[in-house]
């Protein structure tokens, strides 16, 4: 299956298929054969030319991941992806600019904003207390508040949608 | 000796106070909120009191709740831990008053040192220089404005009622005051019960010093010398070690005897630790004190040979200190990395779930005074702390090298953790120089957190380990399409978590 | 230095040797069996070969492959570990022969010391005193058995391809002979692929004293003291500790002599282990030298603070030892547990399985050697041994004390263990006197055995969370009924094997 | 429910129930009330008047237990147990003179009887590998081999049937 990985600096088109646990990824200039197998739900010993690692995914975001403890952020787009950017929607773009969710569980203490504010990038949306800290949350994007998900003194998990801007 | 002894904490802490008391043949009593009925210093002890909600507020920091435990189970003293209850005025004189032993300095010390501002108008008293900065905790905030203009920026505000890092801001500018000054009142409010803060003096590339003392009921007051505190980020320590390579004999010395006079001069007992600024020209200030051991008080214990704890329970039992000044001596050097349940990449946002595989390192001259267990929930309840790694050696390079083997050996899957970010200070040619100061995650920062896996080998590896995780959970699930979908769409709104 | 190296083994041994690598900036290889997929050692490692089936003939022996994986990794050296090939004088000297360093003494130390009929043989030239016994192998059974008879039983009779208690066994009169004999052959062909087995006289109130040396190429050899390995089972260590508390420094000085005369009458090079017997009179004889690691030598870095596999490693790149006789002094003491997975009530019965849940000790002290993780599969293909526990303190008390702390601290679940079996040992009376001998075990045995689960509390207890454990699997199962049967018919066979 | 413990050398009789977490056990002289939650499939933490325990169930059997890790060998038998033996069948004894079975898993090296022979208690069955080392077998009972249910040179798993005595 054609696929195209981004991740750090790299943009890489490439070819994977999986045989049980032999893995063959193909690009224009590498022809790797690698076999993976899991050791614990979501962590992976890898050998890629008898050179031995570990993946880890990360349980709640699929593209976090990390190679002998090392983080990566991966962006695995198929064949889908490809097609429906071509078509001019971008995905990640699309939803990058809506929902603002909180990133991490805790205690939603203070939201700056009501609906119908206008919001420049970097201005302050709201604070999560969470282990301890207060974590003050800006916004990714300039607009308008349209809707506002949770009152101060909420408990929130991850994830949870805090603000819409559009 | 006592035969029963409280732990009025959680954690990596409670552990290691347990580990020392059983070591003596001490009997462990545990306290437990309901999020860590199955946590490890609940199995660790002898006997468990569940006493609250997960909230610390209602749990570890409910003190008449755990005055009640340690009556009903019969402990003859309580050890505090650090943070909670463990520079908290009144739980001292309270459990005090109850006849029970509290193992820490008597209460007029904490008083004194636990408000920073009173602690500076002592310390004025003695020939210990202190930081220039307000006396008196922040009431008018236009006052405390001016002091901070006359002072010149940056300036820190800092909490009056407790330390670590929480309730502390620093300050660029006059017009960023009023908000810092703010968020650092609701912070320390939230951490300790007390919203007071102060504003002091910040130095030119200033390392961060502190000295281990400790003092019994017989008039003995030691130091056993320093430990390097210099790399923080957000105002919290991440690595210590002892000794620091940026001072001489001479100025440890010196500093030393200061310890000791601050010790002194608030009639204290027990261990605590005198915290220094030293800037670059080794002008050195008294920054505070803090009553009760500190979350790096190992590498104290791994180059003396000397377990603190074991001291502080002999001295709080009414015992003579077991060693005299001229017996301290340190052998090799050693350094501790904290492990915080933390994503370094996205500004150390706490990280929560399930600890889904956990390698713990070990070996010769490798320590982890840690809490956590393969399969255990990490809340977001409480302090990110997952445990500390010691690594000790015969010198610092070893130590060093130590270090790196022991983080690139550790591994915790199924939440995001400081220990690549360690590897990335230890392996830093600065750190590994020993030339760095306070500055050091500020002036790296950006190389800090480069070191991301970043070969085209690395990056196809991975991609690989991705499809195949996904596929392996397709075939894992009774409904394969919808699987599919949920994990696409994953990727997506992850996404949009790392960029926001 | 070397750049990169091979390490031929698996387990904890192999994880011992790669932290050592890795903290001297050298890249290592892992070699692993089908049933080792996903082991310590693999993850560890830098790079990791298949290298066959599980059992170790066709794996861990085959040292044609070895030698390929080392040519194809382009690995500079191997390091044996202990047991497999680590005193195979072929696979040594093949090593060198293509080229790549064998990290160990050389093949003519290895055939001299590895068949210990050689060995006193060589023994017998020098002033070191030795065992009475058989001076060949076994080849016509009753001509070995009048030599039995002169010596008088109880005797030994020993394997002469290898060590560790396998193919040993103890004859206690003339009609058990040839039996044993029979045995010990069959365990010695099938652990060291050489079934040839010889006679000893078996010593009073003896004490097994090992002293490990170092020997470089330049010419130098030293001792770094002793280990005192009396507390056996099956003719196997449990527990090790240094100093031994039955020897004086004066005959500490004599036996460490003895031990540099014997390496060097071999010529010897690396790092070795010269084992004595001491009798009740503190005479001692020479037993064996063991021409590798030991299983028990972290013991001795501890107390010594030299890291023997890192001298091993500088030894075999051509570099002298680090340090002169005059440079050895001890600090504290170090005890050391060999945790297995056996059940020690069930006459040491190895134990396979998952390990469903894992707590490994650890804190000030506290070093574990092992190659274990939560949810990992013990399997019956190789050494029951999970990994070694070594404590170390001040002084003996104190160790002690630790290592009941830490043995209590200890859980593997899913598996038996001697992780109690070790518990009652250190809390022994005779054990914390040292006042012991290898009769330990034997002469205790029923009370070692004894110390099980007693109070009536106790027995309800756990009766109540047998109970709550089964409602718990009946609640999981998706057909109840049939959940319950099978828990209760379990009851039954199980109680069968525990009579049986 | 009525239950009769044995273990080591205590025989005791008791009424356990279970509601949730909270078990109580009442015997004559006893009154006990405690707490248990799962913490791994087979470990448990208890508390039993405020006392910590850890108690661990061998997965391959039931009646093997641990208590803070100290092992113990607990018989626990209900009503239907009990009215049987009354009955003069002891389902017990019924069954040790039967089957002897791999204790552990491991090669079968040597099997001394075939059909037929007579074996005394303490006689040796069979010798079987594992983990390097040969452990030998001995007949529990007294009888004769009816049936022999591997072969030498068999690698068998836990629990395998080796041998039928009658």
């Amino acid at each position: 299956m054609k696929f195209e990985i981004n991740a750090n600096k790299h943009s890489i088109e490439a070819n994977i298929t999986i045989d049980s646990n032999e893995l063959v990824i193909k690009t224009s200039e590498n022809d790797l054969r690698f076999e993976a197998i899991q050791v614990q739900p979501g962590v992976y010993s890898v050998l890629m030319n008898n050179r031995s690692f570990v993946v880890g995914v990360c349980p709640s975001e699929a593209n976090r991941l990390n190679v002998n403890g090392t983080p990566i952020n991966l962006e695995l787009l198929d064949a889908v992806h490809l097609h429906l950017r071509e078509l001019g929607w971008d995905a990640l773009k699309e939803v990058k600019a809506g929902l603002i969710s909180a990133q991490i569980p805790g205690l939603v203490t203070k939201i700056f904003h009501a609906p119908g504010d206008e919001v420049k990038e970097g201005d302050p949306l709201f604070l999560i207390e969470a282990m301890k800290m207060e974590n003050e949350i800006k916004s990714p994007v300039a607009g308008t508040v349209k809707k506002i998900g949770v009152a101060e003194g909420q408990t929130v998990e991850k994830g949870t949608n805090i603000i819409e801007i559009v | 000796m006592f035969k029963k002894i409280l732990i009025a904490n959680r954690g990596e802490i409670a552990l290691r106070v347990m580990r020392t008391c059983r070591e003596m043949g001490i009997e462990v009593v545990a306290v437990f909120s309901e999020a860590d009925r199955t946590a490890p210093h609940v199995l660790f002890a002898d006997e468990a009191y569940h006493i609250g909600p997960a909230p610390s507020t209602e749990s570890y920091l409910n003190y008449a709740k755990i005055l009640e435990v340690a009556r009903e189970s019969g402990a003859e003293a309580i050890h505090p831990g650090y943070g909670f209850l463990s520079e908290n005025t009144d739980f001292a004189s309270d459990v005090s008053k109850a006849g029970i032993v509290f193992i820490g300095p008597p209460a007029s010390a904490i008083k004194i040192m636990g408000d920073k501002t009173m602690a500076r108008q002592t310390m004025l008293k003695t020939q210990v220089p202190v930081v220039p900065g307000t006396e008196e905790p922040i009431a008018d905030i236009s006052k405390a404005q001016k002091v901070a203009e006359e002072i010149g920026f940056p300036v820190l505000i800092k909490a009056a009622g407790g330390g670590g890092g929480k309730g502390m801001r620093i300050v660029n500018s006059s017009d960023e005051f009023e908000d810092a000054v703010g968020k650092a009142e609701r912070e320390s409010q939230s951490a300790f019960g007390d919203g007071r803060v102060y504003v002091e003096k910040y130095l030119e590339e200033p390392h961060h010093i502190e000295f281990q003392i400790l003092a019994d009921t017989h008039g003995n007051t030691i130091h056993l010398n320093e430990r390097e505190c210099s790399i923080q980020r957000r105002y919290q320590k991440v690595i210590e070690e002892s000794p620091s390579p940026f001072i001489d004999d001479s100025l440890r010395s010196k500093m030393g005897q200061a310890a000791v006079e601050t010790a002194e001069s608030c009639k204290y007992v027990g261990a605590g630790t005198v915290e220094f600024l030293v800037d670059k020209h080794r002008n050195f200030y008294f920054l505070e004190m803090n009553t009760r051991l500190q979350v790096e008080h190992p590498v104290t214990e791994m180059v003396t040979g000397i377990d603190l704890v074991a001291e502080q329970i002999r001295i709080a039992f009414g015992q003579p200190l077991s060693v005299k000044q001229s017996d301290i001596n340190t052998t090799g050097h050693a350094i501790e990395c904290r492990i915080y349940a933390e994503d370094a990449s996205n500004d150390f946002a706490p990280s929560t779930g399930e600890i889904v595989m956990l390698q713990i390192p070990d070996g010769a001259g490798t320590r982890f005074d840690g809490a956590i267990r393969q399969g255990i929930e990490i809340t977001p309840y409480y302090d990110p702390m997952l445990g500390k790694l010691i690594c000790w050696a015969k010198d610092r390079d070893s130590a060093l090298n130590r270090s790196e083997r022991a983080l690139r050996e550790f591994y915790i899957g199924g939440i995001e953790t400081t220990i690549q970010f360690c590897r990335s200070v230890v392996k830093h040619p600065i750190f590994r120089e020993g030339t760095y100061d306070t500055h050091f995650y500020t002036n790296f920062r950006d190389e800090l957190h480069a070191d991301l896996a970043d070969s085209t080998d690395e990056v196809l590896l991975v991609a690989g380990g991705s499809l195949f995780h996904h596929q392996n959970q397709i075939k894992h699930s009774s409904n394969s399409s919808d699987s599919t979908k949920k994990t696409r769409s994953n990727w997506v709104s992850a996404q949009l978590g790392r960029n926001a």
